[in-house]
């Protein structure tokens, strides 16, 4: 039987898809997945997008931005996770993992919604302001329409990018579909890690057509297509993973 | 300070494994990626495949795709060439799509002076296209090399992480030892930080053009805002 | 036509230093006539679009005073002064994630109008400034540089502005589409008055668009203010009269009706007569052959005839010079006049009627004549 | 799992340790990958040292999973091991449980290269551990009042969900069901941090771990021995058991008891984290081994 | 000066049809003159670009022959071809990478120069090109557009090709810097002698730098092809004569010598003269005032002297008109001896010397009287 077939097996065992002898199954790992990374996310949004648009929008504070942003990619994600569940215990497990899973977000969120704001067209942020648009009215009917194309992008990237570490959460004993792998190695059974590892990046991608899907929906027909090549080259780093 | 004063020898050989496991990955993936790249930027069909899949292929979080890679290489699950066909991956799918960008945003009339100037494809790529490149392709570089040292950590989940070994194992520890997990953390910061530093270094020497950009033309043309 | 209010606009001794000590305007002190075309032009960096930018604070002057209508306009919210004045720039600054009608409507939502409304009027000012309504709901990507001009020329008017500030708005475009905007501007200025001041480092364009001209030179300091004819007949210095360029006296008779200039009448041969009736009918041994509503198809000459036989057709004749309209003093210039003698194979320029049909000639001498007379009766300024 | 099983035939160079191989007339002493199997290690090379046998190290290669076929391909000829889990390693239907009978069972389960010395009276075995407060209010003496308590939430290692001797066997011993299973670490601080917080109501611990005595935690009893004995012994290639060697290492298992395991890995966990070696060479001092 | 081969470029029923079916060129015959510039001009989509990329093949014809030389351009490969053939585009296509000399010194290194001696060269084409040799250390992005331009033709001159393309290099730079370029492409030129084919859609630099030119139909069909004087005089139809523009006539005269314009004698009056001198000095009415060279400053009349006491300052001269040089055949124009006389307040244009110092004076009359027999004497085409 080949590794793939043990692995559809695995997936197709109802055993693993609800609770068995106090073991969890692949519903409710998927569920503390999306709860660590739903709320990473929002929190994270929440304090980045606006910090990030101010930034953007005055123009002070973007090379502190960059090398924030810069500097907190060399972070190990293992290392910070592992630090913080011990520092603060397994009863602020929860916690210590949103902090983590936050502290991954903003600086990607940060990024994106600054150099979102920073690259609208200048010509057209003056002529808001020769209209008499006051610099709040500017900030919201110019600068972050048409920076949404940036700032979408950063949310999918930080999100794929809390879905990945979310994964490793479980090294420190947490949940979350990486549950399946730590538990299948230390069990030797490759495939319940294997399965565990389709179910992660099977996640990923689910979210990442979702989100691109979103984005398509939200961002004005105007600003489609509209990157040009040379934009794009200057931003086509991503952040995820 | 004493457990890591008492364990500098072993800090150090873990150091240079991890380098090891991330920077091989990124310089398979870029001799991969050169030509890839060069495909997607030439032919719209070829990029219509390739950019996506790669997009697609970064958005699969490291700890899956490094165990996953038995199940596409053949290999045995704790051979490291796992975790550097994984991180090859990841620089391979990043690198494609900023080198086909790059070699797109190279400006049309220098291509077609090079044309004109009896350029031959090959050469002009070298020649012209490439260095042309640089700057966006140090980038990918750096981000590349960055994540990955990064990304070598995870790989001590499933047995080959460098560095990584530090942060569980200090994690096992009972109590836990915090010296030992942080000498973890603070030495992949820094071999991260040092990498790209000399990475941005080497960038800036390999494009002196880039540099002083602003001669003595371009004042006076500023945008006026405010 | 709305009515509008008069905008005088005056500099009061305004300086403008930036923040690096760089002097942009030199105690600027300037009138700008209310319902005109004022033009502000110089070479790169002498601080035309601070001056401009000054008038609706998006530049703060570092001394002095700026009168709108006889108010010092620090007495309003810059927010508030800027929603009753227009603003037209390079490349029009259209908003990328809006469609043109919703572009335009723009101001009218901001002070307060119903979205139906205000689009309402979107589309009136599309036809206003010649563009087909279909347009309304493209986004600025998909239009023309022209189109995507004339846009921003729309929404700047859509609040009704009496004032309107453009700078530099035509020098993105192709050289054809900029000659069909400047006409556009000069139409829509005809039809609705509004004080507009434009900023052009194109010395034609300031003297084809503005009714006075302000030369500044590098410093910001004001070199001469006056009309376009003054400026070309008397720049005050060599720096103006090397920025005015050559050929300024002949450019200058742009500005002086071929009225004038004595018209002389002309031989007219019907195409198709014959060679005989053409020959007999020539003055100074040229004749101009017509169609059948007397436009001038081209010229026959006792040489050019000295071969032919039969009927004049087409083939035979001599390509014509060019021409211009004399039937009312608004009309042709003695520039226009003066070109039609000088390309006209036979020495006399057609003159033509606003039907094209021709009246008669015209000699390089007499335009000459007009000239003098013109100079002598104080007609050029001298 | 089938041949294309990755997991099938782990190497012994695992963690892409592998070196060179030990000069022939060496003897190479391996651990596991926790502190205690180091430590014992250590200590199994500072008496063979002593007695002037050569000695090479390959501590903290990992899991038995991964050490055991070392052993056999002579990648290493030493280690120390644990009699009960050694056993059903090698033989899954393996039942016995008391020390002597779990000693005899493995000596005629072992494959004939190899061989076990004299265990040690020392055991470091499974238990479940609850707090003292738990103890006291739910009345646990031991893992049968478990039951009679109602579902709790029980924490311990990852490979503890399927082991024999783990959920499956406390389900068919004690007819143990337990309401939640949360995968912890190995002992480690996780699971200490789990009983103290209350995370868990119990957990699987090893009964030689210091935090035990330091958290007052209560071992209850395992009345219908689930959890086998877990004397340590040294696992030992046959061709390299010379008297030497046998009989150092059987001097050691003779001064190994429980207390003293106890006492070296609270030594280990000590704030400043000595080296395993510097602890076993005091220890071997103090018995006069050195 | 370096020797050159016999050029001659010969399109022989040349067309060109895109991939999408665009006729960008049709059935194309033309003849380009070896050591002469050849200008092809025309509206936007014309096919300008493609037909001067058929000659390096940029662009491969669809059907007919392209021979350089009577020798048929697909003969060679077309790496080979194009580095005997020099091209020079808008915003210069320097490689951004590569420092002012080495951009300079590609062709020669690609050709197998010693990179020493095609430095050496770039150097000294620096000069040719009229840049200081300071700038060869610089990138291009260090340079303004001007000096960009300058460097993308030293490039192009650098193997010392034949033959020079070059489409639209000026069209991105400024008016001012725009035609010192076109002098020195002239000057260039009467020094190497290069055969040149120039592409642009301004008629003017068509006019002014062209032995010949070529106006392109939209569609590919080539209008006319003449000499410059012959199209502003002889437009063959409407097309050509709307494409040369208004003000035709009088841009003829640009290619009329001044010389034949008679000259009178000017009074001249030093500064500082007493006025009552002045007064006494006036010749019709009118006088120049002039510096210690003999260059005019300014004029003087009866009326503007009426107020004046003591001796002349500079403060009380009339700005004069533009001045036309005309000691030599080839120096002025009777355009700029025309635009003289009518762009000065007493009428009479001032003719000077290559030294600045004033010769005399031209009425418009004896400008047009000049004109005249230049037509009598077929000088110009008619
Ligand atoms: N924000 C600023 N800070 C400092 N100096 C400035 C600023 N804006 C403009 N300047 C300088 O002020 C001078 C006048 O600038 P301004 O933009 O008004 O010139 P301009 O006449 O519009 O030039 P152009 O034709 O190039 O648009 C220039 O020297 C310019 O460099
Ligand atoms: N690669 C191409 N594929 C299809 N059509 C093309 C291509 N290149 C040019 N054309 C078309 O061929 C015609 C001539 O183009 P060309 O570039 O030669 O014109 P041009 O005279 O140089 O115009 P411009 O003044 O705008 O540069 C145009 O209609 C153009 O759209
Ligand atoms: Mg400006
Ligand atoms: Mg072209």
């Amino acid at each position: 039987m080949s590794v793939f077939d043990q692995v559809g097996d695995w997936l197709t065992n109802p055993d693993h898809w609800k609770t068995t002898l106090g073991i969890a199954g692949i519903p409710q790992r998927l569920g503390e997945h999306l709860q660590y990374t739903g709320l990473a996310v929002l929190i994270a949004a929440v304090i980045a997008i606006p910090l990030g648009a101010y930034i953007g929008h005055t123009g002070r504070g973007g090379t502190v931005v960059v090398g924030v942003v810069n500097s907190f990619r060399a972070l190990p994600e293992l290392g910070l996770l592992i630090l913080l569940v011990l520092a603060m215990g397994l009863t602020l497990a929860l916690e210590a993992v949103t902090i983590a899973l936050v502290l991954l977000a903003v600086p990607v969120l940060l990024a994106g919604t600054y150099s979102g704001v920073r690259n609208v067209d200048r010509a057209a942020v003056d002529a808001a302001r020769g209209m008499g648009m006051s610099e709040w009215e500017i900030l919201l009917k110019v600068e972050l329409p048409n920076a949404l194309p940036l700032i979408l992008g950063a949310v999918r990237s930080a999100t794929l990018q809390v879905i990945a570490t979310a994964s490793i959460a479980a090294a420190v004993s947490l949940g979350g579909l990486g549950r399946f792998v730590i538990d299948g190695n230390a069990l030797r059974e490759y495939d319940q890690m294997a399965a565990g590892a389709v179910l992660i990046a099977g996640l990923a991608i689910v979210v990442e057509l979702l989100l691109t899907g979103l984005q398509w929906l939200v961002v004005s027909p105007g600003l489609r297509k509209k990157t040009s090549r040379r934009t794009r080259a200057r931003t086509a780093i991503p952040t995820s993973r | 300070m004493n457990w890591v004063i008492d364990h500098i020898p072993e800090l150090l050989s873990a150091a240079v494994d991890h380098l090891q496991l991330a920077l091989l990955p990124v310089v398979v993936g870029l001799v991969l990626s050169l030509p890839l790249g060069w495909v997607a930027n030439r032919w719209t069909v070829a990029r219509a495949i390739l950019v996506p899949v790669s997009g697609l292929l970064y958005t699969i979080p490291s700890l899956a795709l490094f165990v996953m890679m038995p199940l596409l290489l053949g290999t045995k699950i704790l051979d490291p060439i796992n975790v550097q066909a994984a991180l090859t991956i990841y620089t391979v799918a990043l690198l494609v799509r900023s080198i086909a960008d790059a070699l797109a945003a190279v400006p049309d009339s220098v291509v077609q002076a090079a044309s004109a100037m009896g350029y031959r494809t090959v050469g002009r790529f070298f020649a012209v296209e490439l260095p042309l490149a640089i700057p966006v392709l140090v980038a990918g570089v750096r981000v590349a090399a960055v994540s990955n040292i990064s990304l070598v950590a995870v790989g001590q989940i499933i047995g080959v992480g460098g560095l990584g070994y530090f942060l569980l194992h200090g994690a096992q520890s009972s109590p836990p030892n915090y010296q030992e997990i942080i000498a973890g953390i603070a030495l992949i910061v820094l071999l991260a930080l040092v990498v790209d530093g000399l990475l941005a270094l080497a960038g800036r020497a390999l494009t002196p053009w880039t540099r002083q950009q602003r001669g003595p033309v371009g004042r006076g043309r500023s945008v006026v805002s405010r | 036509m709305p009515t509008q209010g008069v905008r005088v606009i005056e500099f009061q001794s305004v300086t403008k230093r930036y923040a690096d000590g760089t002097v942009a305007v030199d105690s600027l002190d300037l009138t700008i006539d209310a319902g005109r075309i004022t033009v502000l032009v110089g070479p790169s960096g002498c601080g035309k679009t601070t001056s401009l930018r000054m008038i609706n604070r998006m530049v703060e002057a570092t001394s002095g005073t700026i009168l709108v209508n006889g108010e010092d306009i620090r007495a309003q919210r810059p927010a508030t002064l800027r929603r009753g004045i227009g603003y037209v720039i390079q490349n029009a600054g259209l908003f990328p994630h809006r469609t043109v009608i919703d572009n335009i409507a723009t101001v009218p939502v901001l002070l307060g109008t119903k979205k139906a409304a205000a689009r309402r009027r979107a589309e009136e000012l599309l036809d206003t400034v010649g563009l087909p309504r279909e347009l309304g709901k493209r986004y600025p990507a998909q239009l023309s540089g022209g189109q995507q001009q004339r846009v921003g020329v729309a929404r700047a008017l859509a609040a009704d502005p009496p004032v309107l500030l453009m700078d530099e708005p035509f020098s993105a475009v192709d050289p054809v589409v900029r000659d069909d905007l400047q006409e556009e501007l000069l139409r829509l200025q005809s039809e609705l008055g509004k004080t507009i001041v434009f900023v052009t480092h194109d010395i034609d364009e300031a003297i084809k668009l503005g009714d006075k001209v302000a030369v500044l030179r590098v410093g910001g300091e004001l070199a001469q203010y006056d009309t376009p004819a003054t400026l070309l007949a008397k720049p005050v210095d060599d720096f103006v009269a090397s920025f005015v360029g050559r050929d300024r006296g002949y450019r200058a008779l742009g500005f002086l009706s071929a009225h004038g200039a004595e018209v002389v009448p002309l031989s007219t041969i019907p195409l198709g007569s014959p060679v005989d009736e053409a020959r007999a009918a020539l003055t100074g041994g040229w004749g101009v052959v017509v169609d059948e509503n007397q436009a001038p198809l081209g010229w026959v000459s006792t040489s050019s005839l000295s071969t032919v036989e039969g009927e004049l057709r087409s083939a035979d004749l001599v390509a014509g010079g060019s021409l211009y309209v004399a039937d009312s003093p608004k009309s042709g210039s003695l520039r226009t006049a003066l070109d039609a003698a000088l390309s006209s194979p036979s020495g006399v320029g057609i003159a033509v009627d606003s039907g094209g049909a021709v009246t008669g000639g015209v000699t390089a001498e007499s335009v000459l004549k007009a000239l003098d007379e013109a100079r002598r009766s104080g007609e050029v300024p001298s | 799992g089938g041949s294309s099983d990755p997991l099938a035939n782990q190497s012994t160079a695992a963690g892409g340790t592998s070196a060179a191989p030990a000069p022939a007339g060496t003897l190479v002493i391996g651990s596991a990958n926790f502190p205690e199997s180091t430590l014992l290690a250590e200590i199994y090379a500072g008496v063979l040292e002593a007695k002037g046998v050569k000695v090479t190290k390959k501590l903290g290669i990992g899991s038995r999973e991964a050490y055991y076929p070392g052993l056999q391909d002579g990648s290493i000829d030493l280690i120390p091991e644990y009699t009960g889990t050694l056993l059903t390693h090698i033989d899954k239907t393996a039942k016995q449980t008391s020390a002597d009978d779990v000693y005899t069972a493995l000596q005629k389960a072992l494959p004939e290269k190899l061989t076990v010395l004299d265990k040690s009276s020392a055991e470091d075995k499974d238990a479940v551990v609850v707090t003292k407060d738990t103890a006291t209010k739910l009345n646990l003496k031991s893992i049968e009042d478990l039951v009679k308590s109602g579902s709790v939430t029980f924490g311990g290692p990852p490979e503890f969900q399927k082991r024999a001797d783990g959920l499956p066997g406390l389900k068919e011993t004690y007819n143990l069901e337990v309401k939640e299973y949360k995968s912890l670490d190995a002992g480690g601080p996780l699971t200490v941090d789990a009983l103290k917080s209350g995370a868990v109501q119990a957990a699987d611990l090893f009964t030689t771990d210091p935090a035990i005595t330091a958290n007052d935690f209560v071992v209850l009893d395992d009345p219908k021995n689930n959890f086998a004995a877990q004397n340590v012994v040294p696992l030992v290639t046959k061709s390299k058991a010379d008297d030497t060697v046998k009989q150092a290492l059987n001097a050691v298992s003779a001064k190994l008891t429980t207390e003293v395991l106890i006492e070296l890995n609270a030594k280990l966990s000590a704030p400043d984290k000595p080296d395993a070696a510097k602890v076993a060479k005091d220890w071997l001092t103090s018995v006069g081994l050195l």
